[in-house]
C-alpha cells in the first residue's frame, strides 16, 4: 500500500499523549480536561494501531476496540458528573475547587 | 592453731557488725556495746597471743579460698602475719579496743549506737583484711571497705547536711586516689600475672607508673597534698570515730601500703622522692593551718596531716623502721588527744571552738593530764615521750637522705610543739568561758589512762644508741626492711630534742596564761592557713563546680534531641506529604505524570 | 533435652492461667498466687535442667531441636551453654521481686498484668536458649511486645512517650538485626545451596571482610541498642522511670542482659574477625557510655532516670569486657550482667516503692527518709554501695576483670573506665544522700511516708544482698559456668543421643 | 521517508490537539478535537487498520462527539466563560504542564526511537474479518469485560444524571460546601 512506517506513527502518538496530558494539566475548566483525556485516549489506541500494522497482527485493532469502549464509558460518566456538577451549583466546571470528595 | 586465731581475729569483729547491724537497733544499749566492744576486745587478745608465740620472724600464711582463676590471672583471699602486718594487728585491735570502749560511754545516750557499733566493727575487720591480706586484691578490700566505713560514720549523724556532704566529700576524694590504685593493680597484674604479694616483691617489676599510681591512693587515703582536703572535713564524725579512723589507723594505710611495696618504690627514685617531697609539703602545709584553727577537732586534723606527712617523709627517705614506729606512736597519742578532746567536747555542751573553752584544766584535771600527755608525745618532747622518739628517728633518716629534709622536718617539729601547745594554753589555762558539766565516765577514762600510760613510755621500745641501745621495733621489722640506717652525728639528737622544748616556750610567751591573748594578725596567710591554703575552693572552682554545672545543662541529655530531631523531621516530612493530598484533581494527574515519566527514565536507562 | 522448651513455655503457660484466673468480677490474690506457682515451679525446671546438664560432655550443656519450617531450614533449635544457663538462672531470680514485691500491688487487672510480666520472662528464656537464628528473632520481638504494652498501660505520667519510644527503638534495631539474619542466611545459600536458619550452620558461613562486617554491625546495632550503647541509649532513661516497678526491674535486670547475651553470641562469636576489628570502635563507645553515663546519672534530679542512666554507665563495663577479646574479659562481662541485675533490679524495687509511698521519684522532693522508712534506706544504702563497685560486692568482680581484661590491650581506655568508678561512687553517694539523708524533706510529710519494708520485701532483697555477697566474694562458679561455647564446639547430640 | 498523506494527517492531528488544549471557548475546541479524531481515521486507514478507521469516524467522531456537543449546548456557555477560560490559561499556568509535557516526550521519544524497525514487506490490510476473528476467539473475555464497563457506565451515568433538575434530592441541590 504505502512505504508508511509504524515507528513514525509511534512518535506521533507520544506527540499526541504528551499533548493531550498538557491539556489535562494545564486546563482548569473540567470539560476541556475531559477533551484533552479523548486526545490521550486516542494517542494510546494509535500506538496500538500502530504496533498491529508493524506486526501484522489484529490484536492491534482489538485493543483498539477496547480502548474505544472504554472512551465511550468514560464520556459518558464524565459527562454526566460535569451536567450534575454543573445543575449543582457550580457553572463554572473549575476542576481545583472540587477537592473535599462530596457535595 | 595461730591460723585459726588469725582467722577468729578478723571474724569476731566481722561477726559482730553483722548482729548489730541485722538486729535494727532492737538491741538494748548495753548488750550493743558489750558486743561491740567485746568482739574487738577478744581479737586484741587473740592479737597478743598471736603476738606473744609468733615473734620469730618467719611468717605465718593462711590461704583462706581462690576468689578469682580466670585465664592469666588468679587472686586467693589469703592472710598472712610477718613482723609489720603483725605491729598493724596490734595497733589496730588495741587502740581500737580503747576506742570502742571509750565509745560505749560516749555514745552512750545516742538512739542509734547499734548501727555506730555496727560500723565501727565492720570497719575494724575491714582494717584487718587490710592488714592481713597477702594478695593486693584482697588488700584492696579492705582498702575500699575501710572507705565506705569511714563515709558510713563521717555522715553518722545524717541528719545534719552538712555531715552527709563531709562524708560524700571523704569518700570520694579517697575514691579518686582507690581508682588510681586500681589502675596500678591492673598495670601489676598485667605486667606479673598476680596480685600475690611475696612474689610480687621477690622480683619487683621496676615500674614507674605502678609506683606512682600506687603513691595515688596511698596520698589520698593517708589525706597528704594534694588529696588532703577531706581529712579536716570528716570531724564531722563522732569523736571516737575521729580517733579510729582518721588518727589511728585508716589514715596510716597509705603509710602502710608503701612500706608494705616498698622494694616497688625502692626501685623507682623518683617516686621515693616524690613520696619524701610530698611528705614535706604536707607536714609544713598541714602545721601551718593546724596554727591558726580554732575548732579543736580540726587543729587535731591538721596535726594527723603533718604527722602522716612525717610518716611519708620517712617512707621515702627509706627510713622503713622509723615510718612504722611513728605510725605506732601516732597512733597512740593521737588517739588520745582525739579522745581527750572529745571529753572536752561532752563536757562543755558539743562546743569545739577552742576560744569558747578556758581555764579547764582544774575542772577536769584527769582529762587535762591525758591531752597534756598526748600533747607532750605528739610535740616530741624528749626522753618522756613516745613521740620524741619516733620523731627522732624520722630525722635521722631524713638526715640521711638529705638534710633540706631535716631542716624542713624540724621546722615542723617546731610548729608541731607550738600549735599543740597553743591549744593546751588556750583550753586548759586562762580564764573560763564556759562552765563544764557532768564528769567523765570510767569507761571514758580507762581508755585514756591506758593511752595516756603508753603515750609517754611506748617510745621506750626503740631508742638512739646514745641513750639507751633498745631496738625492739627495729629489729623485729628488719627481715622485711633490712637493718636500719645507722645514727647520724650527736648533734642531730640535741637540735631534735631542744627545738620542741623551743616550740612550747613559744607557745608559752604568746598564749601563757593571764596576758591578754595573742591572736595572730588576720591577714591574707592566716585565711588562707585557716582554709587549708585554698585547696578546697580551687578544686572547687576547677573541677567540681564545672562539672556539675555540665552535668545540670546536659540534664535531658543532648542524645535525646537527636532522637527527638529525627522524630520532628519524620513529623514534619509527614506533614509536607499531608499537603500534597490536596484533593486537586490536576496536582494529582501531574504527579502521576512525574510517576510514569520517572519510570520511563527507569526503564529506559536501566 | 526436652526440658529446655519446658522453660519458655512453662511462664507462658503460667501467664496464661494467672490471667484465666483473674478473670472474675471480685479483686483477688489468685492471679498472683498463680504466679508465684509458677517461677517456683520455673526454678525448681531450671535447677532440674541445671543437675542433669551434660557438665563434661563440652561447653554445650543441653539440645533440643524439631523441625518448624523444613521448607525454610528453620527449626524449633535450642541449646545451653554456661553463659545461658546463668543468665537463664538471673532471669528466674528477678523474677521473685517482680511477682513477689511489685506485682502485688497492681489494682487494675492484676491477672493481665501479670500474663505479660511471665511472657515477658518466656521471651528472655527463649532468647537465651535459641539457636536458630529464624526462633531466636521470634524471642526477641516476643518480648518486646508484652513490655510494651506494660508500660503503656501501668506505667506513670508520661508513659505514651515512653512505650513509643522504647518499641520503635527496640522494634527498629531489631529490623536491622532481621535484615543481617536474612543477608547472612541467602549469603550461606548462595555458597552451600541450603537454607538453614541454623547458628552452628551459618557460623561457617565464608564471608568477605566487607560483608561480615556489614552483617556483624546490623547484629551489633541490635544488640547496642538493647544493652544500651550510648548514643543509642536514649530510649532507655525515659522507659524505665514511665515503667511499673515490675516493668523496670525485667528491664534493667533481665532486658538489658539481653543485648549483652547477644552481643556475645552473635557479634563476637558470628564474626569473630569483624568483631576483632571493630574493636577500637567498640571500646571507645564502652568508655563512653561509662563516663556519658555516669555523667548524666549525676545530674538527674529524677531518682528512676539516675538509676537508668547508672545502668548506662554499669552495661557500658559489659560493652569493654565482650570486645576485650579474652574469656577473661568475656566472663567478667557476664558477672557484670548478673551483678548488674541483681543490685539494678533492687534499686528499681525501691525506687518504685518510693514512688508508691511519696508519689513522687523527684529527690528534690524527698530527704531525710532514713528517720521515716529505716529499712527502705539502709536497703537502698547497701544496693548503692554494691553498685559503685565495692569490692566484695558482685559489681567489683565484673569490673575488676573487664578493667584487667581491657587494660592489656588498651592501658588509656582502662583508665578512662577505672575513672568511671569514681563517678560512679559519686552518683550513688549523691542519690543516698539526697533521699534519704539529711533533714527531713519539707515536700511530702514523712509521717506519712508510709509503711516500713515488711518481711516480705526484707526477704527478698536480703536474699538479693545475700546473692550479691556471694558473688562478690565467691564469684568462681559463675566465672566458670560464664564462658561462652562457640559455635565450632562440640556439639552436645555429637556427645551423648 | 514516510508517504504524503501519512505526513499529512500527522501534522493535522498534532496541530490540531495544540489547538483543542488552547482554546478558550469550548466548542471551539471540541471542533478541533473532531478534526483531531478525522485525521487520526485518515492516519488507521493508512496504518491498513481501515475497520478501526470507521469505527474511529462512526463511534468516536460521530457518538461521543455528538454527547460533547449536547452537554455543551446544556451547560450554555457564554462570554463570562470565555473570559474566565482567558484568566485561567495565563501564561504562567503553562509553564509546569509544558516541562512535564516535554520531560514525557524526551523519555518517550528514545524509547520510541528503539524500537525494532519495520518488518519485512509493506503493512497489510487486516480487516474487519480478521479482528472479528481475533474478538470471538481469544479475545472473547475481554468483549464481556468490555459489556461490562460498558453497563457500568451506563448505569452510573444514569444514576448521576438522575433527577439533575430535580428538588427531591438533597445532594443534587446543595450549594456545595466543597466549593471553598
Amino acid at each position: 500500500m504505502s512505504t508508511t512506517s509504524p515507528a513514525q506513527a509511534l512518535l506521533l502518538a507520544a506527540v499526541l499523549f504528551a499533548t493531550g496530558m498538557l491539556g489535562v494539566l494545564a486546563r482548569r475548566n473540567l470539560l476541556l480536561m475531559l477533551m484533552s483525556i479523548e486526545i490521550m485516549l486516542n494517542a494510546a489506541a494509535l500506538a496500538f494501531i500502530a504496533a498491529g500494522a508493524r506486526w501484522h497482527a489484529p490484536q492491534g485493532q482489538v485493543m483498539f476496540l477496547m480502548i474505544l469502549s472504554l472512551a465511550a464509558a468514560e464520556a459518558a460518566i464524565g459527562l454526566a458528573i460535569i451536567l450534575r456538577l454543573h445543575a449543582a451549583g457550580r457553572p463554572t466546571l473549575d476542576a481545583d475547587t472540587g477537592n473535599r470528595l462530596k457535595g | 592453731m595461730d591460723a585459726l586465731f588469725l582467722k577468729l581475729i578478723v571474724a569476731f569483729p566481722l561477726l559482730a557488725a553483722a548482729i548489730l547491724l541485722l538486729s535494727a537497733g532492737r538491741m538494748p544499749a548495753r548488750a550493743t556495746c558489750v558486743i561491740g566492744t567485746g568482739s574487738v576486745g577478744l581479737s586484741a587478745l587473740m592479737a597478743a597471743r598471736v603476738a606473744t608465740h609468733a615473734t620469730s620472724p618467719a611468717s605465718l600464711h593462711v590461704p583462706l579460698w581462690s576468689w578469682m582463676r580466670v585465664e592469666g590471672f588468679s587472686t586467693r583471699i589469703a592472710f598472712t602475719l610477718d613482723p609489720l602486718s603483725l605491729v598493724m594487728m596490734l595497733v589496730v585491735t588495741f587502740v581500737g579496743f580503747l576506742i570502742l570502749l571509750y565509745a560505749c560511754g560516749y555514745m552512750r545516750d545516742d538512739p542509734d549506737i547499734a548501727r555506730f557499733f555496727g560500723y565501727m566493727t565492720l570497719f575494724v575487720a575491714a582494717m584487718l583484711v587490710l592488714v592481713f591480706s597477702s594478695d593486693l586484691l584482697s588488700l584492696y578490700i579492705g582498702w575500699e571497705g575501710v572507705g565506705i566505713c569511714s563515709y558510713l560514720l563521717i555522715g553518722f549523724w545524717h541528719i545534719d547536711s552538712a555531715n552527709v556532704a563531709a562524708a560524700r566529700k571523704a569518700f570520694i576524694v579517697t575514691r579518686i586516689g582507690d581508682a588510681a590504685m586500681l589502675c596500678g593493680l591492673l598495670l601489676l597484674a598485667t605486667r606479673a600475672g598476680t596480685l600475690e604479694i611475696a612474689p610480687l616483691l621477690a622480683a619487683p617489676p621496676a615500674s614507674a607508673t605502678a609506683a606512682f599510681l600506687l603513691l595515688g591512693g596511698a596520698v589520698a587515703k593517708s589525706a597528704q597534698a594534694p588529696l588532703q582536703t577531706w581529712l579536716p572535713d570528716a570531724m564531722a564524725g563522732p569523736t571516737p570515730v575521729s580517733a579510729l579512723i582518721h588518727a589511728a589507723t585508716m589514715v596510716t594505710a597509705g603509710v602502710y601500703l608503701i612500706a608494705r611495696l616498698h622494694p616497688l618504690f625502692a626501685a623507682v627514685p623518683a617516686a621515693m622522692a616524690t613520696v619524701a617531697l610530698i611528705g614535706l609539703v604536707t607536714l609544713l602545709l598541714a602545721a601551718g593551718s593546724a596554727l591558726v584553727q580554732t575548732d579543736i577537732k580540726r587543729i587535731l586534723a591538721y596535726s594527723t596531716m603533718s604527722q602522716i606527712g612525717y610518716m611519708f617523709l620517712a617512707l621515702g627517705a627509706g627510713a622503713w623502721q622509723a615510718a612504722i614506729f611513728h605510725l605506732v606512736t601516732h597512733a597512740v597519742f593521737k588517739a588520745l588527744l582525739f579522745m581527750a578532746a572529745g571529753a572536752v567536747i561532752l563536757r562543755v555542751h558539743h562546743r569545739q571552738d577552742i576560744y569558747q573553752m578556758g581555764g579547764l584544766a582544774r575542772a577536769m584535771p584527769g582529762v587535762f593530764a591525758a591531752f597534756l600527755a598526748g600533747a607532750a608525745a605528739l610535740a616530741g618532747l624528749p626522753l618522756l615521750t613516745a613521740g620524741f622518739y619516733s620523731k627522732e628517728m624520722i630525722l635521722q633518716g631524713a638526715w640521711h637522705a638529705n638534710p633540706l629534709l631535716w631542716a624542713g622536718a624540724l621546722l615542723g617539729a617546731l610548729a608541731t610543739a607550738v600549735y599543740i601547745f597553743r591549744c593546751i594554753f588556750i583550753v586548759f589555762f586562762g580564764p573560763r568561758h564556759t562552765d563544764p558539766t557532768g564528769r567523765t565516765g570510767a569507761t571514758m577514762a580507762l581508755p585514756l589512762l591506758c593511752l595516756g600510760i603508753l603515750a609517754l613510755v611506748g617510745g621506750w621500745i626503740d631508742m638512739p644508741d646514745a641513750i639507751a641501745p633498745v631496738h625492739l621495733l627495729s629489729r623485729l621489722l628488719s627481715p622485711l626492711f633490712g637493718a636500719p640506717t645507722a645514727e647520724g652525728p650527736s648533734w642531730l639528737l640535741w637540735t631534735g630534742s631542744l627545738v620542741p622544748l623551743a616550740g612550747v616556750g613559744l607557745a608559752w610567751l604568746l598564749w601563757r596564761p593571764r596576758i591578754r591573748a595573742f591572736t595572730p594578725p588576720e591577714d591574707a596567710v592566716a585565711r588562707l592557713a585557716r582554709t587549708g591554703w585554698g585547696f578546697d575552693t580551687l578544686y572547687d572552682t576547677l573541677v567540681v563546680r564545672p562539672f556539675v554545672a555540665l552535668g545540670r545543662l546536659n540534664q535531658t541529655d543532648i542524645c535525646d534531641r537527636l532522637s527527638d530531631a529525627t522524630a520532628a523531621t519524620a513529623r514534619a516530612g509527614g506533614r509536607m506529604l499531608g499537603r500534597m493530598q490536596s484533593g486537586q484533581v490536576r496536582r494529582y494527574a501531574g504527579w502521576i505524570a512525574a510517576g510514569t515519566i520517572a519510570a520511563l527514565c527507569l526503564g529506559a536507562w536501566p | 533435652m526436652i526440658a529446655l522448651p519446658a522453660l519458655v513455655l512453662l511462664p507462658a503457660i503460667g501467664g496464661l492461667a494467672a490471667w484465666l484466673s483473674g478473670q472474675g468480677d471480685r479483686p483477688t490474690h489468685l492471679p498472683w498466687w498463680v504466679a508465684i506457682a509458677t517461677i517456683i515451679l520455673q526454678t525448681v525446671l531450671l535447677l532440674v535442667v541445671t543437675l542433669t546438664a551434660g557438665f563434661g560432655t563440652g561447653p554445650w550443656l543441653g539440645h533440643f531441636s524439631i523441625p518448624w519450617i523444613p521448607a525454610l531450614g528453620i527449626a524449633a533449635r535450642m541449646d545451653m551453654d554456661g553463659l545461658s544457663l546463668v543468665l537463664l538462672w538471673l532471669t528466674t531470680l528477678l523474677s521473685f521481686p517482680c511477682v513477689i514485691l511489685s506485682a502485688r500491688d497492681i489494682g487494675e487487672r492484676p491477672g493481665l498484668f501479670l500474663l505479660l510480666v511471665l511472657t515477658t520472662i518466656a521471651g528472655v528464656d527463649g532468647v537465651f536458649l535459641a539457636t536458630d537464628l529464624f526462633l531466636f528473632f521470634f524471642f526477641w520481638e516476643l518480648m518486646l511486645v508484652p513490655m510494651y504494652v506494660l508500660i503503656l498501660r501501668w506505667g506513670h505520667e508520661d508513659r505514651r512517650r515512653a512505650a513509643i519510644k522504647f518499641f520503635l527503638f527496640t522494634q527498629g534495631s531489631g529490623l536491622l538485626m532481621l535484615v543481617a539474619i536474612l543477608g547472612l542466611v541467602i549469603l550461606h545459600w548462595r555458597s552451600t545451596g541450603t537454607l538453614t536458619f541454623d547458628y552452628f550452620a551459618l557460623a561457617d558461613t565464608v564471608l568477605t571482610p566487607a560483608t561480615a562486617m556489614a552483617l556483624m554491625l546490623g547484629f551489633f546495632i541490635a544488640f547496642a541498642v538493647k544493652l544500651p550503647v550510648v548514643p543509642l541509649h536514649v530510649w532507655l532513661p525515659d522507659t524505665h522511670t514511665q515503667a511499673p516497678t515490675a516493668g523496670s526491674v525485667l528491664l534493667a535486670g533481665i532486658l538489658l542482659k539481653t543485648g549483652g547475651y547477644g552481643l556475645i553470641r552473635f557479634v563476637v562469636l558470628l564474626f569473630p574477625d569483624a568483631a576483632a576489628r571493630f574493636t577500637p570502635v567498640a571500646l571507645a563507645l564502652g568508655v563512653a557510655g561509662i563516663l556519658y553515663g555516669a555523667w548524666l546519672s549525676l545530674a538527674q534530679d529524677d531518682m528512676k532516670r539516675l538509676i537508668a542512666y547508672s545502668s548506662v554507665s554499669h552495661l557500658g563495663f559489659v560493652l569493654l569486657g565482650v570486645f576485650s577479646g579474652s574469656p577473661m574479659g568475656m566472663r567478667g562481662a557476664v558477672v557484670q550482667m548478673v551483678a548488674h541485675g541483681l543490685s539494678t533490679g533492687a534499686l528499681f524495687v525501691i525506687a518504685g516503692s518510693l514512688q508508691d509511698r511519696l508519689h513522687t521519684r523527684d529527690m528534690r522532693r524527698m530527704g531525710g527518709l532514713w528517720q521515716a522508712l529505716p529499712h527502705l534506706s539502709s536497703v537502698a544504702l547497701f544496693f548503692a554501695i554494691a553498685s559503685l563497685g565495692l569490692p566484695g560486692m558482685g559489681n567489683f568482680v565484673g569490673e575488676f576483670l573487664v578493667l584487667l581484661a581491657t587494660w592489656r590491650i588498651s592501658p588509656p581506655t582502662a583508665i578512662l573506665g577505672a575513672a568511671g568508678l569514681v563517678l560512679s561512687a559519686v552518683y550513688s553517694l549523691t542519690m543516698i544522700g539526697r533521699a534519704f539523708l539529711g533533714p527531713p524533706a519539707t515536700g511530702p510529710d514523712p509521717d506519712h511516708a508510709g509503711p516500713d519494708f515488711g518481711v516480705r520485701q526484707m526477704t527478698v532483697l536480703g536474699l538479693t544482698m545475700a546473692l550479691l555477697l556471694v558473688l562478690g566474694t565467691y564469684p568462681q562458679p559463675i566465672l566458670d559456668l560464664s564462658l561462652p561455647a562457640g559455635p565450632h564446639a562440640t556439639q552436645p547430640e555429637a556427645g551423648r543421643p | 521517508m514516510p508517504d504524503l498523506p501519512f505526513l499529512l494527517f500527522s501534522l493535522v492531528a498534532a496541530a490540531a490537539a495544540i489547538m483543542v488544549v488552547t482554546r478558550p471557548i469550548a466548542v471551539h475546541a471540541l471542533l478541533y478535537l473532531v478534526v483531531v479524531l478525522l485525521a487520526l481515521a485518515g492516519l488507521f486507514f493508512a496504518l491498513g487498520a481501515p475497520f478501526a478507521a470507521m469505527l474511529e469516524i462512526i463511534i468516536y467522531a460521530g457518538a461521543v462527539m455528538v454527547l460533547f456537543v449536547f452537554v455543551v449546548m446544556m451547560l450554555n456557555l457564554g462570554r463570562p466563560d470565555r473570559d474566565r477560560e482567558r484568566h485561567w490559561m495565563a501564561p504562567a499556568v503553562w509553564i509546569g504542564p509544558s516541562l512535564l509535557s516535554g520531560l514525557l516526550l524526551a523519555a518517550l521519544w528514545p524509547a520510541l526511537r528503539a524500537a525494532p524497525p519495520a518488518g519485512p514487506g509493506s503493512p497489510t490490510v487486516i480487516g474487519p474479518e480478521a479482528v472479528g476473528i481475533m474478538l470471538y476467539g481469544p479475545y472473547v473475555l475481554s468483549v464481556e469485560l468490555a459489556s461490562f464497563l460498558l453497563l457500568a457506565g451506563l448505569i452510573s451515568a444514569f444514576h448521576i444524571g438522575r433527577d439533575i433538575r430535580g428538588t427531591g434530592t438533597g445532594t443534587g441541590t446543595g450549594t456545595g460546601t466543597g466549593d471553598a
